[in-house]
């Protein structure tokens, strides 16, 4: 039996490096978390060896020597024992819920005010990612990535425009549900530059598996530059052929900021080249998944919004084209 | 100024049966030796003959004011119909006839048939007819009925916009074309429905689309040569708002580089709408054009963060260079489709003892603006009617006070929201009586349920997205509209004829102190202009919506004109009961009905069969 | 003392048979009331849904054995765990309980059946039948497959449009007047039907068990009633209960389902605990350490657990001060449970064990116990619970929990009351060959589940991409997972050979002290001669424990009790001491719960396919059935009243 | 009396066995559906891929909604039809506005499902924009689903022209040259 538990825990330390485990999160969010997430797997631990020793030595102890009779009992001392161990638990019980109280205290709001603010929207099968700003004319829409300074407090807003999603980081911060009419408030803050893994946590119906999203983290320098080229409009030349073809086919559903395509239905595609996944964090942005994505959308993601199209091999590729030339 | 309910409350209604109208209660005694209301007067530039009507609205000023006074109060009584001419089209009939010497000109909605009619002979006798012939697809494009608000004649022409896009001009006495220039594309969404207006040598045109997301602009022609000369758009960089360092608006929040860009989402603008279907006004001596812009596109204010500058506003510019001398939004940001297209009727007046050159807009928001035309300052800016969008009006920064209660989120219904999106007055022209010094227009009494949908940009389809149903203001058995007398000087109503219709006809006074105007379930009007005592009534062939005249004719007879023909936004009404068919129709009435009749010649005789046969059947 | 009693042929037992026995052929099968006949039905019907429910689960893990496997599609992935939820939840756990509380109530309080026979049947045909329903739409490709917990707007017409959640929220509310009937039924049997001298202070923990969670239930499972019935209102009826455009509020489902999701998995496993604390001594050859302690905490889990439903929505951004106080609830509740287990140590502790496959089973739901109860003490941290929840940490521990205290407690408790069920014994060798597959293969299939969801795997996805690392991890689970399927056929094997050729049992084969053990096994359809009169906790083991100079009688002759053979009676008792106070007449075997469940089932396929004729013609059934039902039957003379002074 | 209860056995094992086949079988139908174009055979012969519409010859065959069973057609249908701007010119309600009502038994163009379809493919000469090129077919075909649950269209096989606008006051559309 312990052999069994001491097993998992070196499990557990070796699957911590998995994109999506919170164990080694290290930001100001994740990071107390995880440290109170190890203090009670030390507890439960602990409280199984315990339990699992008792009961071997109860066992050993009561494998019977003479005939197994009924005799009379007297039970004084057990139920002392009984006293000393519901006290002892009760004890670890209180002091787990005050460590508790006194994390959920320091991680529910953020110590300094947000210098970010960004919606997010999930839908059925992705998500829309909306930064916010006073100034109008900086406000962008862009979809399945967040981009985030380092050591800074970003206030996330998060609502949903059909079913119950659910926000999860789970090297950032606790995952918190998108609630149609309802607006959710949480924030992140990222101490180290890199890219994490997100992942919706409610289920949603067909593609809850499916629907990822990642996270980078840039320096305060990058991140204002990636901001000003999201504001600038697609840099296609008004004649491009490709151009011709994506308003063709795709313009009801896809946005590209700059151009007369303005569906909304999907994701914006605006900059789409700089993205890092497509299909919601499904396949890495490489024109061949691309070109792949658009013919057999229902092979690769059954159940997703978007039709399988059947273009024509150079209407594929003027499209892939014109998207991975969006940078 | 008082918002709150309107003054119709404070009238004694007397609920007459259906069809008569209630007697309209007069705040002051009924002599007719009374002073000026407001003390306005206007300069009635551009207005051609006395008994003539050469534009849509009479003169520069857009007063449609008559100095004929044949008929008055007294023989108004006797008025009857002297000939109708059917022009055999479905569509609203907006627009009014233009009289030029002996020739009434008239154009139908869609297919925008011109006709002329030779007033001389038993009417109506067709002189000629001239077939525009716009392609058919723009019918789906038109956001409100394929219509058409009007034209003008000058220069021995007849002006006017097709519904697909394309300005023409016809010679008024043969009916042959002399030039026409095509402004924008039907695939963008783009129409044209607004009544080209003649000054300067020039011919100043817009767009409508405000619904299909386009890029509203007006532009003007060359009289002569239809070349076009400047456009000006409504969003967008300085450049092509036509924004230079002579632009002065009067309020801060509207000084700035590139406004039209940075009120807006990036790229948004793009799509801003911001189109100008209204009437264009014209001061002669300042030499400037004024006309105002339409609602922002989508009309999902969560898409488009920003006061969304230059929708929902008025411009002065230079009709030479086309430069916007200054400018003053109406609905920053607007949520409700309140466009601001309506016509400015120029007038100078005495403001707080100060004699002003104003302009007075009632805008679709319910406030009713009397603007000094020269710097854009906000003067008076009361309620005339019912609304709840709005908690006051901030005189500092010119800049109404929204009820956030009111301000719609996607996919949430909001019960009431008054006005709707047509407005308490939408672009039904009022006019001015220098007597009495008031304003006499046609508004509603209604709200709306409204939901909001959010919506995707897709060309040449509708990019709005509000769900919405409209109702009177008192109910569901409420009266929709009615007839007001404004005191712009005061922003001060005077009084108002409750009507169970809304009133979106034009309205024309007369110097005999009369007010003409029709209601949309086909009643047609004449009013006198001091009580508001109705002095005569005529039930039409359909609502009207179109805007009426008055000339003399070749007989020395002073007839009274309108066009009836439902459509438009009235059709809003279309489930009440008690509202009328569509079908175009013009009516023209004079004292007794007497015009010119047919010499004997023309009415044909009997033939007995006997005489028949004596004569061999070998035709 | 206990007389041995003699075989069953004396006049008074012959005159009882006659009495009580039920009709042969199908009509007596259809109208048996009898409880011990109901038991079973319930205990067979459960456990085939347990099969079912694991070949669903079985198929599941072949799609999650690696990663982007394409054996199953969403849909179909969608609709198996759903129905492997709602079928392990609703169509297993608690009938299971119920078929071994029906089955030992009356044997265990000295009665001759519950208090309602005919309602008991009727409970076992509406869930017979609410079975059948939920899985109607099953072949037609379009089963549930909103999840167990259907959470709005998931489940509303606009996304789901098919009858798939039709059939989910009119079963549960067919489903749902099953268990009240039932929990109505085992609260008044409590009450009223014991022997004499079976005060509260001397019922076996199973009945307290059963007891706390038939309270619970007929405050709990209106809830999720109301909350099908809006939902399918909104569904079909345009009602805007849940539906946002409308200003429904989609929390309010969340909010009702967990008000009933909580205790209700308490009532799942409390019976359960129950079983153990009865079943366990007799190994031990001892009585239960601290009886009254565990009698106690068991009352006590289920009215905490009635403050702790907000544990399942900590993600759902309600105020942190509410999410707080549920969070220290959530803590508080573990007390009793831990009270429970140290209660079973201490009598294995000082017990002289027997290890026969019984005690295995009971020894290892300690250890599982203690292993669930701890992860869902680390997921009752509201802050840790923001990084646990909805992942497969989750779904570690609720089957550490509910397979750790529900199944595991249930298969030992088959193996004890087997022989007293069937009068044979199962045999000894393949169970413990059962146990050690069933232990290992659970272990190796949910343990490694701790840790997928530590390293971030969401639940309820059809399948995961390879580079999120829990690829080898998941293909652990499903071997495990395997072994642990082999471990039930196993024991399948061993219930059909134990009933073929298992060796006669005999009264008492465990030589254990509850009443139930002093009947012939199988026990007579009467149960008792004559109403015994209990004096202790242990009527069989009271000479050997000497606690108390009185002794229980059960005997055959009519000096040792109360025979009532004047028609079908039993003894009634005042509710605290057990005092007999009145003999109370039962109803005969009778044809019409199965009517009226058959007429319910009717009226909701009506509802289910929106045919109103077919509406009318069930309501109208009901309505008969029912009047028939309720109009007192005049007794036969003989069968006069005999008033007990 | 075993028998019988191997008989019931083999019976529950029978019922069992066809309804997990038909689960997987329907199942897998579902899926297939959805990767499916779903064609009308007389169209997909005629109209190449990348054609832009309006191109398409005149589709002769007159067949039903392939959709037409499917439960999730028409809700998803209702969605596009808001989410494609349908709802703008056509009214939230499909009552009509600057386009006409769809709810009644009035179609210019024929009110049979593949009649519907082309409306929507190849787009009509008073402003309707041809949608053949931005969405592929099983889209437009749950336009039709949606169009079709609203109640006024026809059965695919009601033969004969398009039904013309019975009234012809009715609409603004009578009036222009025909």
């Amino acid at each position: 039996m312990k052999r069994l538990i001491a097993i998992g825990l070196t499990i557990s330390l070796a699957g911590c490096s998995a994109p999506l485990s919170y164990l080694d999160a290290t930001s100001p969010v994740g990071g107390s978390i995880a440290s109170l997430g190890w203090g009670l797997t030390a507890i439960s631990v602990g409280v199984c060896l315990i339990v699992g020793v008792l009961l071997l030595v109860a066992i050993w102890r009561g494998s019977p020597r003479g005939a197994a009779t009924v005799v009379p009992v007297n039970d004084r001392a057990p139920i002392r024992w009984i006293g000393v161990g519901v006290a002892i638990s009760t004890v670890f019980l209180l002091g787990s819920a005050i460590w508790t109280l006194v994390t959920v205290h320091s991680i529910a709001g953020s110590p300094r005010p947000a210098a970010l603010s960004i919606d997010v929207i999930g839908q059925e099968w992705w998500w829309a990612v909306k930064y916010r700003s006073d100034d109008p004319s900086r406000e962008f829409t862009t979809a399945n990535q967040l981009v985030i300074p380092v050591d800074v407090p970003v206030q996330i807003n998060l609502t949903s425009r059909d079913v119950i999603h659910s926000f999860w980081v789970p090297k950032l911060g606790g995952k918190m549900d998108m609630i149609p009419s309802r607006t959710n408030v949480t924030w992140l803050e990222a101490d180290k530059i890199g890219d994490y893994r997100g992942q919706c946590s409610e289920f949603c119906g067909l593609q809850h598996a499916n629907m990822a999203f990642n996270v980078r983290v840039m320096s305060q320098a990058d991140f204002d530059a990636w901001r000003n080229q999201q504001l600038q409009p697609a840099a296609s030349v008004a004649g491009d052929p490709r151009l011709r073809t994506f308003m063709v086919r795709c313009a009801a559903c896809h946005t590209v900021r700059g151009t007369p395509a303005g569906g909304i239905l999907g994701p914006d595609l605006s900059h789409f080249g700089s993205r890092e996944t497509l299909a919601a964090g499904l396949l890495p942005n490489t024109p061949e998944n691309l070109a792949r994505w658009i013919n057999n959308t229902q092979t690769i993601k059954p159940g997703a919004k978007m039709p399988e199209l059947h273009m024509l091999a150079s209407e594929t590729a003027d499209v892939t084209g014109y998207l991975e030339d969006l940078k | 100024m008082n918002s709150g309910t309107s003054g119709f409350l404070l009238a004694a209604i007397l609920l007459a049966p259906l069809s008569a109208p209630a007697l309209a209660q007069s705040a002051q005694a009924t002599s007719t030796t009374q002073s000026s209301y407001s003390g306005a007067t206007a300069d009635f530039a551009g207005a051609g003959q006395a008994g003539e009507w050469t534009s849509q609205a009479r003169d520069y000023a857009n007063t449609r004011y008559s100095p004929l006074d044949q008929i008055t109060p007294t023989n108004v009584g006797r008025l009857k119909l002297a000939w109708t001419f059917s022009d055999g089209t479905q569509y609203g009939h907006e627009g009014a006839p233009l009289v030029v010497g002996d020739t009434m000109y008239l154009v139908t909605p869609f297919p925008n048939t011109a006709y002329a009619l030779d007033l001389s002979k038993p009417s109506p006798s067709i002189k000629w007819k001239f077939e525009a012939d716009p392609s058919p697809q723009s019918i789906g494009k038109a956001c409100c009925d394929a219509v058409i608000r009007g034209w003008a004649y000058a220069d021995g022409k007849l002006i006017y916009n097709m519904l697909d896009d394309h300005t023409v001009a016809v010679d008024a006495n043969t009916g042959k074309q002399v030039w026409r220039t095509e402004m924008d594309k039907v695939s963008h969404g783009v129409t044209m429905t607004q009544s080209a207006f003649v000054a300067d040598g020039k011919v100043f045109v817009g767009n409508s689309g405000g619904e299909m997301g386009v890029n509203g602009w007006l532009a003007a022609l060359d009289l002569g040569t239809g070349k076009e000369l400047w456009r000006a758009h409504a969003v967008g960089p300085d450049s092509d708002v036509r924004i230079d360092a002579t632009f002065k608006p009067f309020y801060d929040w509207m000084k700035g580089k590139d406004l039209g860009v940075k009120t807006w989402p990036p790229n948004a603008w793009n799509t801003g709408a911001g189109a100008s279907w209204g009437f264009v006004s014209y001061d002669e001596k300042t030499k400037t054009i004024f006309y105002g812009t339409s609602n922002p596109g989508p009309r999902v204010p969560v898409q488009r963060p920003g006061d969304n500058l230059w929708t929902s506003s008025m411009f002065a510019r230079d009709p030479d260079t086309g430069m916007a001398k200054w400018g003053y939004q109406f609905t920053p940001h607007d949520q409700w489709d309140y466009d601001g297209v309506n016509e400015a009727v120029l007038l100078d007046m005495p403001i707080e003892g100060k004699m002003r050159q104003t302009l007075v807009h009632f805008d679709r928001n319910t406030y009713a603006y009397t603007i000094d035309r020269n710097t854009g300052e906000v003067l008076v800016a009361g309620n005339f009617a019912y609304q709840n969008w709005s908690t006051g009006f901030d005189m500092k920064t010119g800049r109404p006070i929204v009820d956030p209660a009111r301000e719609p989120k996607p996919g949430v219904k909001i019960d009431k929201v008054c006005p709707p999106d047509i407005g308490q007055k939408d672009w039904e022209p009022p006019a001015f009586s220098p007597a009495t010094g008031l304003l006499y227009v046609g508004v509603f009494n209604i709200c709306m349920s409204l939901t909001d949908h959010e919506v995707s940009y897709i060309a040449g389809t509708p990019y709005d997205g509000m769900e919405m149903q409209r109702f009177s203001v008192d109910g569901s058995d409420g009266n929709w509209g009615g007839l007001l007398a404004w005191d712009p000087a005061h922003g001060k109503k005077i009084w108002e004829i409750p009507e169970k219709f809304m009133v979106m006809s034009g309205v024309i006074t007369t110097a005999s102190n009369l007010v003409f105007y029709g209601t949309t379930d086909g009643w047609f009007r004449a009013v006198d202009a001091w009580t508001g005592k109705v002095l005569w009534s005529q039930k039409l062939g359909s609502g009207i919506i179109g805007q009426p005249i008055t000339y003399m004719g070749p007989d020395q007879r002073q007839y009274v004109a309108v066009a009836a023909g439902v459509g438009g936004a009235a059709m809003v009404q279309q489930a009440r009961d008690g509202f009328l068919p569509r079908g175009n129709t013009l009516y023209v009435f004079s004292i007794n009905g007497d015009t010119i009749t047919a010499p004997n010649e023309d009415t044909p005789s009997a033939v007995s069969p006997s005489e028949a046969s004596s004569s061999p059947s070998q035709q | 003392m206990v007389a041995q009693l003699d075989t069953v042929d004396s006049p008074e037992r012959r005159k009882l048979l006659g009495i009580w026995e039920t009709a042969p052929g199908l009509y007596g099968w259809l109208a048996s009331v009898d409880h011990k006949t109901i038991g079973i039905r319930y205990l067979c019907t459960a456990f085939f849904f347990l099969v079912i429910g694991g070949i669903e689960a079985l198929v599941m893990r072949a799609q999650l054995a690696q990663p982007d496997l394409k054996l199953l599609s969403p849909d179909a992935y969608n609709q198996l765990f759903s129905m492997h939820g709602t079928t392990m939840m609703f169509l297993y756990a608690l009938p299971m309980l119920s078929g071994f509380s029906n089955y030992l109530w009356p044997l265990m309080l000295g009665s001759r059946d519950m208090a309602f026979p005919r309602l008991n049947a009727l409970s076992y045909w509406v869930f017979l039948l609410a079975g059948v329903f939920l899985y109607v739409s099953f072949p037609m490709g379009q089963a549930p497959n909103g999840g167990w917990f259907a959470y709005v707007p998931n489940t509303n017409l606009q996304y789901d449009p098919g009858i798939n959640m039709d059939v989910f929220s009119l079963g549960l509310i067919f489903l749902g007047i099953s268990t009240v009937v039932g929990s109505a039924n085992f609260i008044v049997t409590l009450l009223r039907c014991r022997a004499p001298g079976m005060s509260v202070n001397r019922l076996p923990i199973i009945v307290w068990g059963t007891f706390t969670a038939s309270a619970a239930n007929l405050l709990a499972v209106p809830a999720v009633s109301l909350a099908c019935a809006m939902l399918w209102l909104d569904r079909r009826y345009g009602t805007h209960f849940f539906d946002v455009p409308g200003g429904g509020q989609p929390l309010l489902w969340q909010h009702l389902f967990w008000i009933f999701g909580h205790p209700w998995v308490y009532a799942l496993v409390l019976p359960a605990m129950g079983i153990v604390s009865d079943a366990l001594p007799v190994f031990c050859r001892r009585p239960l350490v601290g009886y009254t302690l565990v009698a106690i905490s068991t009352v006590a889990t289920m009215i905490l657990g009635f403050g702790v439903w907000v544990h399942h929505m900590f993600a759902t951004g309600l105020p942190v001060m509410s999410l707080s106080f549920f969070s220290a609830a959530s803590f508080v509740i573990a007390v009793p449970s831990a009270v429970a287990v140290f209660c079973w140590i201490a009598t294995i502790w000082t017990g002289k064990l027997q290890f026969k496959t019984p005690f295995l089973f009971f020894a290892g739901f300690v250890m599982l116990f203690v292993i669930g109860g701890v992860s869902g003490f680390m997921t009752a941290s509201v802050a840790l619970d923001w990084q646990l929840t909805d992942s497969y940490f989750v779904v570690a521990h609720l089957h550490y929990v509910l397979l750790g205290i529900n199944v595991f407690p249930v298969i030992g408790g088959i193996y004890f009351w087997f022989p007293k069920m069937t009068g044979r014994m199962l045999d000894e060798r393949l169970g413990r060959w059962t146990f050690w597959t069933m232990f290992v293969g659970f272990n190796v299939a949910f343990f490694p589940m701790h840790i997928t969801g530590l390293m971030g795997m969401p639940r309820r996805v059809y399948t995961y991409p390879a580079e999120m690392g829990v690829g080898w991890l998941n293909l652990i689970s499903s071997l495990g997972a395997l072994i642990f399927a082999v471990g039930v056929l196993l024991f399948l094997v061993n219930i059909v050979k134990g009933l073929r050729s298992g060796e006669p049992a005999g009264n008492n084969p465990w030589d254990a002290p509850t009443l139930e053990w002093s009947t012939t096994s199988p026990p007579p359809v009467y149960n008792f001669a004559t109403i015994p009169q209990v004096a202790s906790r242990h009527p069989l083991w009271e000479s050997r424990l000497k606690e108390s100079e009185e002794r229980s009688v059960i005997g055959d002759k009519a000096s040792d009790g109360m025979v009532l053979d004047k028609g079908k009676e039993t003894i009634g008792v005042t509710p605290l001491d057990a005092e007999p106070n009145v003999v109370l007449k039962m109803p005969g075997d009778s044809i019409l719960p199965f009517l009226l469940a058959l007429g319910m089932a009717v009226l909701f396929f009506g509802l289910l396919s929106q045919a109103v004729w077919l509406m009318v013609t069930g309501v109208l059934c009901e309505i008969a059935i029912l009047i028939v039902w309720l109009t007192p039957k005049p007794h036969p003379a003989d069968e006069e009243v005999e008033v007990y002074e | 009396m075993s028998i019988i209860r191997v008989a019931v056995g083999a019976v529950i094992l029978v019922i069992l066995a066809v309804g997990v086949t038909a689960w997987w079988v329907t199942t897998r139908a579902q899926t297939d559906a959805r990767v499916a174009v779903a064609w009308p055979e007389g169209v997909a012969a005629a109209v190449p891929q990348g054609l832009s519409a309006g191109e398409a010859p005149p589709i002769t065959v007159s067949i039903d909604n392939p959709l037409a069973n499917d439960p999730n057609a028409a809700e998803e249908g209702k969605k596009l039809f808001s989410q494609m701007n349908c709802a703008g010119c056509h009214g939230y309600d499909a009552k009509g506005g600057m386009g006409p009502d769809l709810t009644d038994i009035e179609w210019r163009y024929g009110g049979r499902p593949i009649d519907i379809f082309k409306s929507i493919y190849e787009g009509r000469a008073q402003g309707m924009p041809a949608w053949g090129n931005a969405l592929p077919t099983a889209p437009i075909w749950q336009l039709v689903a949606y169009i079709q649950s609203l109640g006024g269209t026809f059965a695919p096989s009601a033969e004969g022209q398009p039904q013309q606008a019975v009234n012809q006051g009715l609409g603004a559309q009578a009036g222009q040259k025909q």
